[in-house]
């Protein structure tokens, strides 16, 4: 087993993670609420790609530049007009609502594309890699890799270089106060769930030319990237990024001792860094 | 032997200190008040007495044991009764069953042996007509006292209040004194942090000052009331 | 005319009444402090004026216009900014990024920029990068006192702003005034600090368990009259 | 005190529950006359009826009564059911027993999984319970002995001659799988009335105050000296003792077994959550009704495929945010109707009086 190589592909697909996690964290950052639909909404973009790219004949990377504003719509809706109501002290509303919503997306994917497994055409980019001495790296993983640094980049820009950014922060903080500055917490809450989706295409930009997916891959990956975060450690995209990055890591090892212990292996990290850090590698502490 | 020791506790939250180097001892049974102005961490004394708050530095000892790391239910089971400044009821509960909850869990004994003391307590506080309506319907007022109530149901050995006596009309004020009295006078220690000055001083053996998280005063009633800086740093008066 | 005013004001929280029909009215470039004792209703006002609270449609009047019913962005929208009790700064924000946040709602020219309110406060300038927590007590509140100038309002209402100060710095923070003042705006003061309000007042209110007891000019008020509304007992009796 | 209170007395029955008593009553005695009235295909279709209303029960327990939303309640019926698998197998023990070790070794294994699991809040509590039953399926997947990723059956004796199944060939002149059938119907009665006998025994218990007092304010229900953590591991440990059992009985009935079927989050978590919130959480009749609203949707949209749990989706959000206490919250808050009442009621004393005040007003 190339040791060196195993664990490049496993910090490649770390970025791929990150992606999956990146608006998870963003959103659980900004208003306490975690979304069970989030993994069936990567895969409601990566079918939005893969229509565009079938249908309009589309470079699938201009294709999720079209999906990523027809994203941005569907979270923002979704916050203001659903999710927003179920906010408050009970934790279950917004549980609850989710895991329906999952189940909804889920089950309306099947009724549009049936359950056969799908996947977005890359073309020549997909076999493409270039060779880094001792070991070679495709060029999509290395593509998804360096999205994911420039999403984290790009959201840390946002949150604490512009004046949206505050707003995130200071709602975050306390929405009556966030009132008094003229700050209107309900769009605020929309604004970042709309900016969740506009990350959610980019991953499902990946996913759909990496993978193999179906309308009931959505629950897996939003267990990654809820283990991403946690890894991480909670308020913290770069964190985000090393939580990811270690998850992909130990599936490459535990598929490169066994394959049918790629995701256990994964699971068994998440554990394992539950036990020894319970609020996870880098708790708000690298920002 | 004195029923609680503070020595030396401290807390800052941030670069904000609110508790400052506090030490007192209350006495056997003994009733202390606590006065000072808004802000002057009279609320933050009482979560760090009752464990909600970890001190940073000090010891806090409650019956001769060091309780300074021990959790709030601990040192509720060890003897602390405690009322809430804002009033914590649980909503969904009658205003019976909050006290059942109090008196069962509180004092460790079964649902059976506390429910007349319990009923007795509604009717020492005046909540006895609301006994079968959910907390939650309450208003500010009741809500203080089914706190009062819920306190006195754990049959503490040192009682807590929290600016309990705010809002009250004459005869509100005077019963609710009959009944601190009444529990006082069963050799119940009592810390008392109130506005309210003739409804306290009618009560406490003695008076401590906060203010800016420092204790600046500490003796009888009428010494301290007398005392020129105390004073003016509470009503910010100047004479 | 009055820029703003209460009229008949009431507000409950559930069925517990805070406001009994309050009447206050402050004119343009008028400063005007409500005193009382804790639990008198003067913060559930400035929550109600606010939009904090906007259960009372009617009420209350904004250039004649009724406000009572709109959200707290309206009505800094509008150009009532206040600065609230406890000073709630951001703890994710630096101090500058505090004072930046003030105008989120309302951006409109006027004396009040960055550089104005660090030339009023040069202290907080120094400190521009730090977090807002790790500043002291009358620091933070310089800070929430800046981010309340930040929107450039028409009226700005202070909530008990000397909560939890030392008097010195109470001192500091009331030095700062006639600076606010000269710009034009409307003030009201909310306070427990009776010596600091009165002196910068041109009108005060007094008031006691949600009903306002006395009003008057500044100057003409005894402090005599001022216990009598404040403690509902004469002077004597609190000593 | 200075005068006797005149003593109180605390009642919890009220009018509509001693009627609804008996009426419970009546229709047990039917439930276990069934196998002898009814159809075997509607035995098997009480059958089903039966064990989700026992998973639902658990689950509102746990999110209802402990505020402790699982997402991962999978794992236990997924566990005890290839506990089962293994006792009858590998050790050839009745499968009956094998239910009851199926049970306990469930219990064994919510230790690890609460000390895990607790560390997380809210909403990473539930899907901390999610990974966690993706372990022990993907664990369990490489257990060749017991059919590994693709699953096994369970021998035809094992079943055929379970316990007093030969006696009730013999007593009742059943057919071997009748009989089969009619045990694990009877064993699925007994459950449903352990399970529902235990919730609201522990409902009508200090404990269960003490757990009422929790979910509504855990600061104020520690301040008065309820011990939350321990509430809810033991709440957390009885549950997934149930949920075993229920999933070792589902599987005998069934006799065929997967790790994907087993610990599938759709039957054992999608559709237990859609019954309770439907029927109305934090209630013992919400299951009641929701498990009942459930089987009527799935024979009405059975075979409308993905449709059905699109429409049980969307109904489940209506209900969630429009009726957050589920169709039986809305009819009981009308009629005032509770089969389970559990308020402590006091009467008599002063309140029989209602004079206002107490003795010194």
């Amino acid at each position: 087993m190339n040791w060196l190589d195993t664990i490049l592909q496993g910090v490649l697909l770390g970025g791929l993670y990150a992606l999956f996690a990146a608006g998870l964290s963003l959103v659980f950052g900004i208003m306490r609420l975690v979304n069970l639909a989030h993994g069936d909404l990567i895969v409601l973009a990566a079918f939005l790609i893969l229509v565009l790219v079938t249908t309009l004949g589309l470079d699938p990377f201009v294709a999720a530049v079209i999906a990523m504003p027809l994203m941005f719509a569907i979270g923002w809706g979704l916050q203001y007009f659903l999710l927003n109501r179920t906010l408050g002290k009970d934790i279950l509303p917004p549980l609850l609502v989710t895991f329906g919503l999952s189940i909804v997306i889920q089950n309306g994917l099947l009724e549009g594309f049936s359950a056969d497994s799908r996947r977005v055409f890359a073309g020549s980019l997909e076999s493409a890699s270039v060779n880094l001495g001792p070991a070679t790296a495709g060029i999509m993983p290395l593509m998804t890799f360096f999205s994911a640094v420039a999403v984290i980049v790009c959201l840390n820009q946002l949150i604490y270089r512009t004046s949206v950014g505050r707003a995130f922060r200071a709602t975050s903080d306390d929405p009556v106060t966030a009132g008094l500055m003229g700050i209107r917490p309900h769009r605020i809450f929309a604004l970042a769930t709309g900016l969740a989706m506009v990350v959610v295409t980019i991953a499902a930009l990946y996913l759909g030319t990496r993978a193999n997916f179906d309308p009931t891959s959505g629950p897996s990956r939003l267990i990654y990237a809820f283990e991403a975060v946690i890894i991480g450690g909670l308020g913290s995209l770069w964190g985000t990024l090393a939580g990811g990055i270690i998850l992909g890591v130990a599936q490459t090892v535990g598929a490169a001792i066994n394959p049918e212990w790629q995701i256990l292996a994964g699971h068994l990290a998440f554990l394992a860094v539950l036990l020894f850090k319970p609020r996870g590698l880098f708790p708000r502490a690298v920002d | 032997m004195a029923i609680l020791e503070l020595d030396g506790v401290s807390k800052k939250f941030g670069a904000l200190t609110v508790a400052e180097q506090i030490s007192f001892a209350v006495g056997e049974g003994e009733a202390l008040g606590i006065i000072g102005p808004n802000g002057a961490g009279k609320s933050t004394l009482f979560n760090l007495i009752t464990g909600n708050i970890a001190a940073d530095s000090g010891s806090i000892r409650f019956l001769g044991s060091d309780v300074t790391r021990t959790p709030p239910m601990a040192r509720c089971l060890s003897g602390m009764g405690r009322t809430f400044q804002i009033p914590q009821p649980f909503e969904k509960l009658t205003v019976f069953e909050n006290l059942l909850v109090a008196g069962a869990f509180g004092s460790r004994r079964r649902e059976a042996e506390v429910s007349d003391r319990c009923a007795e307590i509604l009717v020492d506080t005046g909540l006895i007509d609301k006994a079968n309506v959910l907390a939650g319907s309450l208003s500010l007022l009741q809500r203080k006292r089914l706190e009062l109530a819920r306190a006195l149901a754990t049959e503490p050995k040192l009682l807590l209040l929290d600016e309990i006596a705010g809002g009250l009309t004459e005869g509100e004020c005077r019963s609710l004194v009959a009944t601190i009295r009444a529990i006082h006078a069963r050799g119940v220690a009592v810390i008392w942090i109130e506005h309210v000055l003739h409804a306290l001083n009618s009560v406490v053996e003695r008076l401590l000052v906060l203010h800016f998280g420092t204790v600046i005063g500490i003796g009888k009633p009428e010494d301290i009331m007398a005392s020129r800086d105390v004073r003016e740093i509470y009503l910010g008066i100047e004479i | 005319m009055a820029l703003l005013e209460t009229r008949g004001l009431t507000a409950s929280y559930g069925d517990f009444q805070a406001l009994f029909g309050v009447d206050i009215a402050v004119g343009a470039g008028e400063t005007i402090a409500i005193i009382g004792a804790n639990g008198a209703g003067k913060t559930t006002l400035m929550r109600s004026i606010s939009g904090v609270l906007t259960n009372a449609p009617a009420s209350i009047l904004y250039r004649d216009e009724p406000i009572g019913a709109l959200p707290a962005p309206d009505i800094l929208a509008r150009g009532i900014s206040m600065v609230p009790e406890g000073r709630k700064l951001f703890p994710s924000l630096s101090v500058e990024e505090n004072l930046l946040i003030g105008n989120y709602g309302r951006k409109v020219d006027g004396p009040w920029t960055l550089e104005s309110v660090f030339s009023l406060f040069p202290i907080l300038k120094e400190r521009r990068n730090n977090a807002a927590t790790a500043l002291s007590g009358g620091q933070q509140q310089m800070v929430a006192i800046g981010r309340g100038l930040m929107s450039n309002p028409a009226v700005l209402l202070f909530d008990e702003i000397s909560l939890g100060l030392a008097p010195v710095v109470v001192r500091d923070i009331y030095a700062a005034f006639p600076r606010i003042r000269e710009t034009g705006a409307s003030i009201v003061i909310v306070e427990q600090d009776i010596a600091q309000a009165l002196k910068v007042a041109d009108r005060v209110y007094c008031m006691m368990e949600g009903r306002v007891t006395l009003s008057g000019r500044a100057a003409d008020v005894s402090r005599d009259d001022i216990h009598k509304a404040y403690f509902g007992t004469d002077h004597h009796e609190l000593a | 005190m200075t005068m006797a209170i005149p003593s109180f007395i605390v009642e919890t029955r009220t009018r509509a529950s001693t009627l609804s008593a008996a009426a419970v009553i009546a229709l047990l005695l039917l439930a276990f006359a069934a196998p002898f009235i009814v159809s075997r295909g509607v035995i098997q279709d009480l059958f089903f009826i039966l064990t989700m209303l026992v998973l639902a029960q658990n689950w509102n327990l746990l999110a209802g009564y402990a505020g402790l939303i699982s997402v991962g309640q999978q794992v236990f019926v997924g566990f005890g059911a290839y506990t089962m698998f293994g006792c009858v197998i590998l050790f050839g023990i009745d499968p009956v027993v094998a239910i009851l070790i199926a049970g306990l070794l469930s219990v064994a294994l919510a230790i690890p999984t609460a000390f895990f699991t607790f560390r997380l809040y809210g909403p990473y509590f539930a899907i901390g319970t999610w990974v966690v039953a993706e372990v022990v399926r993907l664990l369990l997947a490489q257990w060749k002995a017991l059919g590994g990723g693709t699953g096994t059956s369970l021998p035809r004796d094992a079943t055929r001659d379970m316990m007093g199944v030969g006696a009730m060939r013999d007593l009742f002149g059943m057919k071997a799988s009748e009989a089969g059938d009619a045990l694990t119907y009877w064993l699925a009665l007994i459950l449903v009335v352990a399970t529902i006998g235990f919730i609201y025994g522990l409902l009508r218990s200090k404990q269960g105050l003490g757990l009422a007092a929790v979910r509504d304010n855990e600061q104020a229900a520690g301040a008065v000296g309820v011990d939350a953590r321990l509430m809810k591991t033991l709440v957390y440990l009885a549950t997934a003792f149930i949920t075993g059992i229920a999933g070792a009985l589902i599987y005998v009935q069934k006799a065929r077994i997967s790790p994907d079927a087993a610990f599938s989050v759709t039957d054992w978590t999608a559709y237990v959550i859609f019954i309770v919130v439907i029927g109305g959480i934090g209630t013992i009749e919400g299951p009641i009704l929701g498990v009942i609203i459930f089987f009527l949707l799935q024979n009405l949209l059975a075979d409308y495929g993905s449709w059905y749990l699109l429409m049980l989706g969307l109904l489940g959000i209506a209900i969630m945010l429009f009726a957050p206490r589920g169709l039986w919250g809305l009819f009981s808050d009308r009629t005032g109707i509770q089969l389970f009442p559990v308020r402590r009621v006091l009467k008599g004393g002063p309140l029989s009086l209602t004079h206002k005040g107490g003795p010194h007003g």
